[in-house]
């Protein structure tokens, strides 16, 4: 990020409420569709103005039917919206997948080139207390599916500058939103048109000798593991993929060849992850390099409680990322 | 877990006449809830969302009162009264709520992972719908058992709009399945009236897959009781599912914590005023109220006691009840 | 691909009068279809599976003959009749479901697969019911839009029984939506009759949404057209959805090749006799009729021609279409 | 498999068939539920004959409504019923997520430890034409969900003996039979009772120069390479893990731990998948013993075409196996 440019702290929530209006603003074909995201100003508050702002059939309330709510999207996409689907928890795209996967992403192939501007804006609610059925890191899923483009922001200018691109991407692309980072502040450039570019990886600190690939609220913990062991003398590159599908192989892959050691870590369990796919990534291609043997940090296989206690009990902390690393020596 | 489940002083007729039985039954939900809600915005608190149902009582304790332990329910996010009319013990579903270790899931799932098998409750649920594929599969379950239980499937208005609603409906009616579908109009949907979410009447969409469709005044008892016995009786007779969508009110917000700042005074004052307990109260002997208002306070004040004289649950119990071999 | 999609010679009114050029449109699904189906038994084959419409030429032909290139429709796995009805090119679709590099997605995606925005034609779909969230979805988009732009969502009497169906009648009643919910019920549900499927009548479960709901003869052209089109000028109007049952019969098995041995000889000639287009061509002057045979196999045998005179898909056309970028 | 006991040339649908009939003999608690499976006997014809034998209440056709179908087994399961649900093709559990994820795989930890024995079958189209929507390897999906078991039968004798362990499992057990291997003839065992234990890998061919894990239809492919690469003087070990939820880390690990080599190959897309999986559990585990960069070898990220030509020119063959077993060296 450059240090030239001013900056000004803002809230997660406030990065993505910003590239809505920005992007309603801009193009009158960018519509919201999704539950309380109107009348009640969304079920976070993150839409709080925008039905007064834009109208009630831009910013539209839809009933509780989770496969025809994506269904607007594919559909209004198809004639000429750029619609942008609110998932109020990503565990709710459980009631999607058809519409996602067999209809979205197979858009462009079946149409032989026809472009489908479809947003998912999707809750992820990793550091909430709701319980097993609405803080489920299912990312993995959408990351198998061609046709598809899947970002993670992990902070409020990715939040606002991966939201502004993928609505102006002309493929569907998920954007994945991490409920426990909403009220979290972080440093936003003001520039006029904050873009991120999709497929881009962010190296949020750069270091010699073991590299960190975090994402969501793992990307902080790792940044501050990262300030710990650096007092310890072990130089440690953190890189946050902020696109998990595609992967951008150059920069991860990169870095894993220079430091020859890669630690994942990630709030998604183990089992067939996006971890999972770094790991077999950089044994494939980094293989000579490799000093150490590539680790995932994440939670225990199990489901995610309510308490909170327990849900902070079950996740990463900065000084398991950080043992983690130390194991590679 | 040594405690028993059979025989819970919740809602089970007790000897006592049973419209006071009914009423008792009602306060209960009402002082447990009342009292997690206190409890909310205490110090300590409660680890997890709670979504209140204080004002709906009349329709979990019409429909679940008369039931026997072996017929089935299912539930949705909102429902603790639910779970008490079925016969949740009031004080594992408090140590539940304020994440206890003597909690019936261990004070993991909190207010709406509550499922207690044994006593035919297949779960409050953090799915919008999703108890209704399960209430369906068990009243299947029942059939093929050649049982004359029945299930209950209780879900919300807003909850009329999933797909499930509709797949269920057509399924049920066609092997006549003994199930109960109770829409528990409590006229709002999460953030909002429901004029965002319902077409037509819920109730009249029986018709199209020849499916009784009732309609009745979910803050009286009387009629709540009166409709879902005739409907429970038709399924055990195996005759079929019957529709039944009965109109209560909201009397907080979607979640404890949340003012629902969209609703006017009036709104809620005209709404409060069907207050079913009281309604209920009404027609009863003023002793025999009090005796039994003073029971259920004991009740509640026991469940607390026991609640937060349980270990609050620690990260052991993440590990607990993933599969039979673990 | 360089052909141009604008002015197919499928089914836009061709200046004839609009009972024969009614009539000529479905002899070309007619004869589309036999022709595909006659290629299906042959050496070559087609290289996928095949679900034939044939004796449902009414119901796509009365929906879609009047509509406009910028209305939209979305069909089913068994589709061919609509994407012809709507102007879908026979040489293009013929090498589609040929696997010739030639078809509308590159043969890589057959029957199921046909997609052709240009024309309005969001897709035949191999997910019963997939279409319909889609079709919902193109109608807030036309709404949206302020166009007087309608759409024509197709499914079968089987698909009725997905959740969609009612989630997506539900939502465009409340938002008035520009769509006609169109049941093609052709008594058969892939390798069984209706009977295991369908609760009450589809047609009549409109009214529990305050959708009006209307049951036509699906082998009578003019009475579908009348109804589809009084349909299409109320959403056009803004007036909101209608649903439609067209009744009409599934001629041969699920799929090519599917014997539907479960069907008495009786039952299927009783069906055929409702033949639609005999039915049309009795109606017309057979000179006229005559001319318009003869046209249609020339189209057919062009098409044909097109299509084997087309590259057989190969391996290339695998990575095509993935991504923008790609 | 052991030589002694007499065998019989089965075809893999005969195997599944068998399995239906032994355990709805066994234990009346056992139905299928699932579309046209009964009046029709199934839409490959694998379950004619069973309605009559077992009547129209155990055997079930059930609307097209697959949320609900699931449904029928969660709620069957809990009731007292051991249900078979039957999801004609894999692609269509898009549509039963939330039963399987959210209601299923969670209510033993929900109830605090009440069992449900629920059997979910899925055909995955592998190797059949009928396109992108029929057609998906999305096994990965429930190998990363806790509550879940889930098995891959490649041959008639697994199909068999993991029908019949998932049906007498006190947990919801997802089994992934294959289209393309339906009519294909495999020896299965004459023995009363075909148990196949669920978490138990089969060594299909014993090595010592690198170990090739194969699923599905790359199973025999694999077997088929091996037997090649012999000629060669390579000795290939070839595992099929058989449960691929959860893995049978022992063999498969201690396998790659002695040969130092690892080609997986798999139906699935890369991306996520249970060899990605394995490959990031071999170099966690295995990295002192590697020799050479664990390899998956699987389809080009694109989407399953229709006609069978190109479905085959699309997935890896025994060559493509053994390319890339020859460039471990
Ligand atoms: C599938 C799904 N969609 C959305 C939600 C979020 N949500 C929780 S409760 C609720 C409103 C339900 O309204 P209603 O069915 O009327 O029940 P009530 O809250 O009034 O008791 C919503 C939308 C959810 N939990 N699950
Ligand atoms: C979601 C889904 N479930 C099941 C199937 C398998 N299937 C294909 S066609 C069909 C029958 C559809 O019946 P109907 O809607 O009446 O259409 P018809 O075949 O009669 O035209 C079924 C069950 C599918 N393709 N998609
Ligand atoms: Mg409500
Ligand atoms: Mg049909």
């Amino acid at each position: 990020m450059s240090t030239e440019t001013a900056v000004k702290a803002t809230k997660y929530w406030q990065g993505i409420s910003q590239a809505l209006v920005e992007e309603m603003e801009r193009d009158e074909r960018v519509v919201l569709v999704g539950e309380d995201v109107g009348r009640a100003g969304g079920p976070y508050g993150l839409t709080r103005g925008l039905q007064d702002r834009f109208g009630d059939t831009r910013v539209r309330d839809t009933p509780i039917s989770e496969a025809v709510l994506m269904g607007l999207g594919v559909g209004g996409g198809a004639v000429g919206l750029r619609p942008i689907v609110e998932v109020m928890f990503f565990d709710f795209a459980m009631l999607m997948m058809d519409q996602i996967v067999n209809q979205a992403a197979k858009y462009r192939y079946f149409t032989a080139g026809h472009a489908l501007p479809l947003t998912i804006r999707a809750m992820c609610g990793a550091g909430g207390h709701n319980g097993a059925q609405h803080s489920q890191n299912i990312e993995a899923w959408f990351c198998a599916v061609p046709g598809l483009k899947v970002v993670m922001p992990s902070n409020a200018r990715d939040a606002k500058g991966l939201l502004k691109s993928a609505v102006r991407d002309d493929d569907p692309v998920l954007v994945i939103e991490t409920l426990g980072l909403l009220r979290d502040k972080f440093d936003v450039p003001q520039v006029d048109d904050l873009l991120i570019p999709i497929g881009v990886a962010d190296v949020r600190r750069a270091g010699d000798d073991v590299t960190v690939v975090a994402t969501g609220r793992m990307v902080d913990r790792a940044v501050a593991a990262a300030e710990t062991l650096a007092e310890e003398g072990i130089s440690v590159e953190v890189i946050d993929p902020r696109t998990i599908a595609p992967l951008d192989t150059d920069t991860i892959l990169g870095s894993v060849a220079r430091t020859g050691r890669l630690v994942v870590a990630q709030e998604a369990l183990a089992p067939c992850s996006v971890g999972s796919e770094i790991c077999a990534l950089a044994v494939e291609q980094c293989f000579a390099e490799l000093k150490a043997a590539p680790v995932r940090v994440t939670p225990p296989f199990v489901n995610v409680p309510t308490p909170l206690p327990l849900v902070e009990a079950r996740v990463p902390q900065a000084d398991t990322i950080a043992d983690a690393v130390r194991a590679q020596f | 877990m040594t405690l028993s489940d059979s025989d819970s002083p919740g809602a089970r007729p007790d000897g006592a006449p049973s419209a006071l039985s009914r009423y008792r039954a009602m306060q209960l939900c009402r002082r447990f809830e009342e009292t997690v809600h206190e409890r909310f915005h205490s110090d300590e608190g409660v680890p997890g969302p709670l979504h209140l149902a204080i004002g709906q009582e009349a329709v979990a304790v019409g429909a679940c009162h008369d039931l026997r332990p072996t017929d089935v329910i299912t539930s949705t996010h909102r429902g603790h009264h639910h779970c008490l009319a079925k016969g949740a013990r009031p004080d594992r579903m408090m140590a539940e709520l304020l994440g206890r270790r003597t909690g019936y899931s261990h004070g993991r799932g909190g207010s709406m992972h509550v499922a207690i098998p044994e006593i035919g409750l297949l779960g409050t649920n953090g799915i919008v719908g999703g108890g209704i594929p399960i209430a369906t599969g068990a009243a299947y379950g029942l059939q093929v058992q050649e049982r004359d239980d029945v299930v209950i499937c209780f879900f919300g208005e807003g909850a009329s709009a999933e797909g499930v609603f509709h797949e269920a409906l057509n399924l049920a009616a066609l092997w006549k399945l003994p199930i109960v579908f109770l829409c528990e109009n409590n006229q709002y949907v999460e953030l909002a009236a429901q004029d965002l979410h319902v077409a037509g009447e819920i109730w009249k969409r029986g018709a199209g897959y020849d499916v009784p469709g009732v309609h009745v005044d979910g803050n009286d008892i009387d009629a709540v009781t009166a409709a879902v016995d005739a409907a429970v009786a038709r399924a055990r007779a195996g005759e079929g599912p019957t529709l039944i969508e009965a109109l209560t009110f909201r009397w907080f917000g979607h979640y404890a914590g949340d003012k629902a700042a969209f609703r006017t005074d009036e709104e809620v004052e005209t709404g409060r005023a069907g207050d079913p307990v009281a309604r209920a109260r009404q027609a009863l002997d003023p002793a025999e109220v009090a005796a039994a208002d003073a029971a259920v306070e004991a009740e509640i004040a026991a469940a607390l006691e026991f609640a937060l004289a349980s270990p609050i649950s620690g990260a052991d119990v993440l590990y607990l009840d993933h599969q039979a071999t673990a």
